[in-house]
């Protein structure tokens, strides 16, 4: 049974008289326990507002979040509150998302001070060095704080704030985007040890289709606040369908000899989905538009074995 | 842009609404009525009051506030309580002072602070730099009163240069000119020189560079107009404060500005004056402000498509 | 991971160091500022006014600042006893300024403190909360700042009567504004942090967001401001009793002394000279202080 | 004029001669640069790699002589453009360099260009800065037509401001200033970073058309082993403030042997080519550039530390100009 359902979201931002910004326009997401949906994106495809929209850190236009099977967005708030801390974020920006006044101690105490998770000060400070041991961060680190440590060790006490209240579900919004390529390694295993060992479910969010491949189970592809294509990871990754994947794809570098391949290269660049007209929103750059590309809206359709894309040439 | 403007000017309508109302209220509580005034302490109480009443003095706040900004809007500010004399007449002739005063001051103040402002930036920690600020910090800390009084006892009595009061000639006004000029020049060089160090840490600045571009035109072309805006902003607002905030200066030199106006009236308890000069001097900082905002659209185009959009 | 014995054992160690930790922060800014020479420099002068304040009454008794003796008019500075010398009625300058002190000090502190937390309230609200409340603290606070500063302090002065307490409430009204559009700045600057964010999503309540997260950080800013602040009203309490509306003779400020002492700045300058002096120097170590605990607070801004 | 004059198939457009920079800073001399040298050919686009706080952008900015003036100082080395010492320059001499022999493409598309100036203004003062053969106002006018076409945006936008472009045409707009003036050396500092992976890849193949019809060479700064890949001939990495690793592309990329920080970097990067079960990290943290470690500056992070690499130099391999930086090679090579 899945652990997360989103059915039709919408996130409209109101941006001026009558215009709208449609930052995620009617996605459904479906991430069974345990495993990892990677949502992949450029930047302004509404993959951060996705991920805020699920944590309810904003309230959603219209749509419906089922968690556990319980639609979050019109339980009651003590419900709310108790599905609240089975759900976790982890931020891009070690930099700021850390309050600079705050040492370590009180960074990672924090969430369980919030939730009354611990009976008193000494179950605390046992609970706060246990999750440092998991994450990764010496004990002498306990007095520090964040301006003292580098981007690496910071991002570890944000997992170790989400993973504080022992939750199902992480958000991890860009979580390796910040960091080195090294470090970005170390922060990833970690991720993927925390999953096995806890039985962690995550919806990660990123722009970097190397790490989204190695960390998914399965992929969405976002483009202008809807979903394009979704797929296995392997079987997306093997068997790209929409011509957005296809192009995204091709314009990774991989670290082998050789030049970039012209052919598939993208026109134009990505423009805000404000107001948007019906039909295809990648119409405009796609190589292989067909004039009904733009006539109306195009569903998501499965092609197969849970391959599901958003394209009129691979209709079913 | 046209329209913005528009708009902002029917916006000064509310504004100086509640403006009339904060400057009548407060004025409503000092114990003080026109037939005193006009009539004097020795008239019978029954003569007072029947003027008071005459001139409406005793009809509710909220009537006479009505009356005055339905008659405000018309141009008419009343008469003083005091001479009779309308209270725009007042203003009028306390004006030219007042604006002499206040542009003397500007011109000297921005072009001493800017240029030193701008020169603290370039060579941040240098002698200058150190003097410059530590100089305007110093002169931002004494009253401009006392410094005004220091500079008569020193040009005016001591070296006997400059006259020490009055606004006979244009050199009355070099001892207040410079007096002003202080406190202004004094923010006028953290200001720019705060901005300027800014900019000057911009990528922008360094694409310049790496273009070629000379260090002095990196700085003027690039830096300076970049760093305007806040500059701008003192500017506007320093010019709209010096119109009204001059009391004190323009008691040591007894010049007869809009200040001086203000003070006596609120003294006499001549509430017409007060409120009238006070609204009138709010609508000057007001389109001052407004030239501002027009100016930053002249310097940022960024602003200028907000305001075309709007 | 860790067991509960070895966490225990950890305990102690940690909770030793604990009574250190606090510090940090704060720690660094001072270390920061007494590097700052120019900012030190500033910090004695205005403990060595704070000390003199406090101890005035030790110092001189209140008698020789407010007795006024005829025959000992214009004693010029530098005598025997009268180290700045006495003025128009015989009283020694120096005692006046000593006891004038308080009264400026006291002005200047007062209406900042007190302007500052009103202002600290409703500039937070507006800053936190946004929208509709937000656009209508903004907007009448604009209004009320178009009105000439010191017109509306001298008017509210006239309205109630001039003294020291009447003074104080006029100039924390009048600037009430300015304190609203600091603290409003400063946490925006906070509220749209990540952090801020991140503490929401861990189910912090709002009141404590803004009590752990938006204050301690934007009270930075809002102190070296409320510490330049203090001068400039200084300067202003004296402009106003300069003017012969804030605090009246004999009471010793160093205003009222530069009103008194006007008329005789052409034979005995140093009437004026010494007073100007107090008020400068005072204001002149807070803007030392408030500059460099800016630069100490936010080392960005250097170089 | 400099470019002109030189035989320019024998001397490199750039030689650098163990070059240090260093920052004086509150806290302590910052070593960001430690005896670097590399050389560049004619048409040649080197790749230089490494993390934050390599030393890339430190390099790239002494090449230019733009070390912030009051902290930055290159206390050794040399830099030759052509043949000719850069260091030994007048700071007049080294600004008409800047520019028009060697110019350079920022990070950040977003902040390098000036918001209030439009951007054909900000083409052109590239072309009237270096204008010696004192062309009219209108024949300059033409060449920004010229090169916003070769950028590939459209001339009738050269009267709008940066706002109005998106990050993939404000960097395109930051090319043609850079090559406004043909010059025959572009340092180009993570020119892509700050883009979309299919607007990096658009600027991409821009640059590399250009680069072949303008003859140019190249630095390309990178912290992307992929974009390295696909741009650069030859590859220098970076780490601590020093090259640990130089060789041409081939070198670097299919080469047998390598330096551990490259095997490293490799290893820590997920491949859409190959499916890793785990990735594998490099230990520890990049070193404190005011507190750099003894000996060779990555032992205390390298998983085949010897004895001898904890003090002294470590001792350089070198083989037909591919070097490496480390003792286990020469090591391997004694045995």
């Amino acid at each position: 049974m899945s652990m997360l359902r989103t059915v039709n979201l919408k996130k409209y931002f109101k941006i001026g008289k009558n215009r709208f910004l449609h930052a995620v326009d009617g996605v459904n997401v479906e991430i069974d326990a345990g495993s990892t949906l990677g949502v992949v994106g450029e930047s302004g495809c509404g993959k951060s507002t996705m991920g805020r929209l699920v944590m309810g850190l904003l309230p959603a236009t219209s749509g419906e979040i089922f968690y556990d099977g319980v639609d979050i967005l019109r339980c009651t708030k003590a419900e709310l509150a108790e599905r609240r801390r089975k759900m976790q974020i982890i931020f891009q920006d070690p930099y700021s998302s850390l309050n600079p006044r705050m040492s370590v101690f009180e960074l990672i105490s924090e969430p369980l001070v919030m939730n009354r998770a611990c009976a008193n000060k000494k179950e605390q400070l046992a609970r706060v060095i246990e999750l440092m041991e998991i994450v990764g961060l010496a004990g002498r680190f306990i007095n520090s704080y964040p301006h003292e440590m580098d981007g690496g060790r910071r991002q570890r006490i944000g997992v170790a704030r989400a993973i504080a209240l022992r939750p199902e579900f992480i958000v991890c919004d860009e979580p390796v985007s910040a960091l080195d390529v090294s470090i970005q390694a170390q922060i990833l295993n970690l991720l993927m040890d925390m999953q096995d060992e806890m039985k962690l479910t995550y919806m990660f969010i990123t722009h970097d289709l190397s790490v989204v491949k190695h960390i998914s189970d399965e992929i969405m592809v976002m483009y202008l606040g809807q979903c394009v294509e979704r797929a296995r990871s392997k079987e997306l990754f093997k068997n790209p369908l929409h011509p957005y994947t296809q192009a995204l794809l091709s314009a990774i570098p991989q670290p082998v000899l050789g030049k970039l391949r012209h052919d598939k290269l993208l026109r134009g660049e990505v423009t805000d989905p404000i107001d948007p007209e019906p039909g295809c929103r990648f119409a405009k750059r796609c190589n292989v538009m067909k004039p009904e590309c733009i006539e109306h809206d195009i569903a998501l359709q499965d092609v197969g074995s849970g391959h599901f894309v958003a394209c009129v040439l691979c209709g079913g | 842009m046209a329209r913005y403007v528009f708009k902002r000017v029917l916006m000064l309508v509310p504004m100086l609404l509640i403006v009339i109302f904060i400057v009548s209220f407060i004025m409503n509580l000092t114990p003080s009525d026109p037939g005193t005034l006009i009539l004097g302490e020795r008239a019978t109480k029954d003569a007072i009051q029947e003027l008071n009443d005459r001139l409406g003095y005793n009809d509710p706040f909220f009537i006479r506030y009505v009356r005055y900004v339905s008659r405000a809007l018309r141009g008419d500010l009343g008469n003083s309580w005091k001479n009779g004399a309308p209270v725009i007449q007042e203003i009028v002739r306390r004006f030219p002072a007042t604006l002499t005063l206040a542009v003397g001051a500007i011109v000297i103040g921005l072009t001493i602070g800017m240029t030193l402002g701008i020169l603290s930036a370039v060579k941040q920690y240098s002698a200058l730099d150190v003097a410059g600020t530590a100089f305007a910090m110093a002169l931002a800390s004494f009253p401009g009163f006392w410094i005004g009084m220091m500079l008569i006892i020193l040009f005016a009595l001591k070296l006997r240069w400059l006259p020490s009061f009055g606004v006979g000639s244009m050199k009355h006004y070099i001892l207040p000119w410079f007096t002003t000029s202080c406190s202004f020049g004094a923010s006028m060089l953290r200001m720019t020189r705060t901005s300027m160090l800014e900019s000057i840490r911009m990528d922008y600045i360094r694409t310049a560079r790496a273009k070629g571009q000379t260090e002095k035109l990196v700085i003027l072309r690039h830096a300076l107009r970049n760093a305007l805006l806040p500059v701008v902003t003192i500017l506007g607002m320093s010019f709209g404060g010096l119109l009204g905030g001059t009391v004190t200066i323009e008691t040591v030199f007894s010049i007869p500005g809009v200040g001086s106006l203000v003070i006596e009236a609120i003294r006499m308890k001549d509430v017409p004056v007060v409120v009238g000069a006070t609204v009138t001097l709010a609508t000057c900082f007001t389109l001052l402000m407004l030239v501002v905002d027009i100016l930053y659209a002249f310097i940022d185009p960024r602003i200028r498509a907000r305001y075309i959009r709007h | 991971m860790g067991t509960a014995t070895m966490a225990d054992i950890d305990l102690k160690k940690i909770d030793l160091k604990k009574k250190l930790k606090k510090k940090g922060h704060s720690q660094e800014i001072w270390r920061r500022f007494k590097k700052n020479r120019t900012a030190m420099v500033g910090m004695f002068i205005f403990v060595f006014i704070l000390l003199v304040m406090i101890f005035a009454d030790a110092i001189v008794s209140y008698d020789t600042a407010v007795t006024q003796k005829i025959s000992n008019r214009f004693i010029p500075p530098g005598s025997a006893g009268h180290l700045f010398g006495t003025d128009n009625f015989g009283r020694d300058i120096l005692a006046r300024i000593v006891h004038g002190s308080r009264n400026s000090l006291l002005m200047g502190i007062g209406a900042v403190v007190i302007g500052i937390v009103i202002g600290g309230l409703l500039g937070s609200i507006a800053g936190f909360y946004g929208g509709g409340i937000d656009s209508f603290i903004v907007r009448t606070m604009d209004t009320v700042m178009c009105i000439p500063l010191m017109l509306l302090v001298l008017s509210i002065v006239a309205a109630l009567g001039a003294s020291l307490v009447n003074v104080l409430i006029a100039m924390m009204i009048a600037n009430v504004p300015h304190y609203i559009r600091i603290v409003r700045a400063a946490v925006l600057s906070v509220a749209g942090q990540d952090y801020i964010e991140a503490a929401r999503a861990c189910g912090t309540p709002n009141f404590l967001i803004i009590l752990k997260h938006v204050i301690p950080n934007a009270i930075g800013p809002i102190i070296v401001q409320a510490t330049m602040a203090v001068g400039t009203m200084i300067i202003h309490a004296a402009g106003i009793s300069f003017l012969g509306m804030g605090i009246q003779p004999p009471t010793p400020e160093w205003g009222a002394m530069l009103n008194e002492a006007k008329n005789y700045m052409v034979d005995y300058p140093y009437t004026v000279i010494f007073p100007g002096l107090s008020i400068g120097l005072t204001a002149l170590s807070l803007n030392l202080m408030g500059d460099g605990l800016r630069d100490a607070l936010d080392p960005k801004l250097r170089d | 004029m400099l470019k002109k004059t030189l035989d320019k198939n024998t001397v490199p457009v750039l030689d650098v001669r163990n070059l240090e920079a260093v920052y004086q800073m509150d806290e302590g001399v910052v070593r960001a640069v430690n005896d670097v040298s590399f050389t560049i050919a004619e048409g040649e686009t080197m790749g230089l790699v490494g993390e934050t706080g390599a030393g890339k952008t430190t390099t790239a900015f002494s090449i230019l002589r733009l070390l912030p003036e009051r902290t930055g100082r290159i206390p050794r080395g040399e830099i030759f453009y052509k043949g000719e010492n850069l260091l030994k320059k007048t700071p007049d001499e080294m600004r008409i360099i800047r520019g028009s022999c060697i110019s350079m493409i920022f990070q950040d598309p977003m902040t390098a260009l000036n918001p209030i100036l439009t951007v054909g203004d900000q083409i052109l003062e590239s072309l009237e800065i270096h204008n010696i053969e004192n062309k009219t106002k209108k024949e300059l006018e033409s060449r920004v037509d010229e090169l916003m076409t070769l950028v590939g945006i459209s001339p009738a936008r050269k009267n709008e401001y940066p706002h109005q472009f998106s990050g993939g045409m404000k960097q395109r707009i930051v090319i043609a200033i850079a090559l406004a003036c043909e010059p025959l050396l572009l340092i180009a500092d993570e020119p892509t970073t700050a883009l979309d992976v299919t607007i990096q890849a658009q600027v991409l193949v821009l640059m590399e058309e250009l680069k072949g019809r303008l003859g140019t060479s190249m630095i390309m700064i990178s912290h992307d082993l992929g974009v390295v890949a696909k741009t650069c001939d030859s590859v220098a990495i970076m780490y601590a403030g020093e090259i640990v690793e130089y060789g041409t592309a081939k070198d670097i990329f299919e080469g047998k042997v390598h330096h551990p920080y490259t095997l490293g970097l490799f290893q820590a990067i997920p491949r859409l080519d190959e499916d890793t079960l785990r990735l594998r990290p490099i230990n520890g943290l990049m070193p404190d550039p005011s507190d750099l470690p003894s000996g060779c500056k990555f032992h205390p992070r390298c998983v085949d530390c010897m004895d001898e690499c904890r003090d002294g130099k470590p001792y350089p391999y070198n083989q037909n100009g591919h070097r490496i930086l480390c003792n286990l090679l020469q090591r391997e090579k004694r045995v």
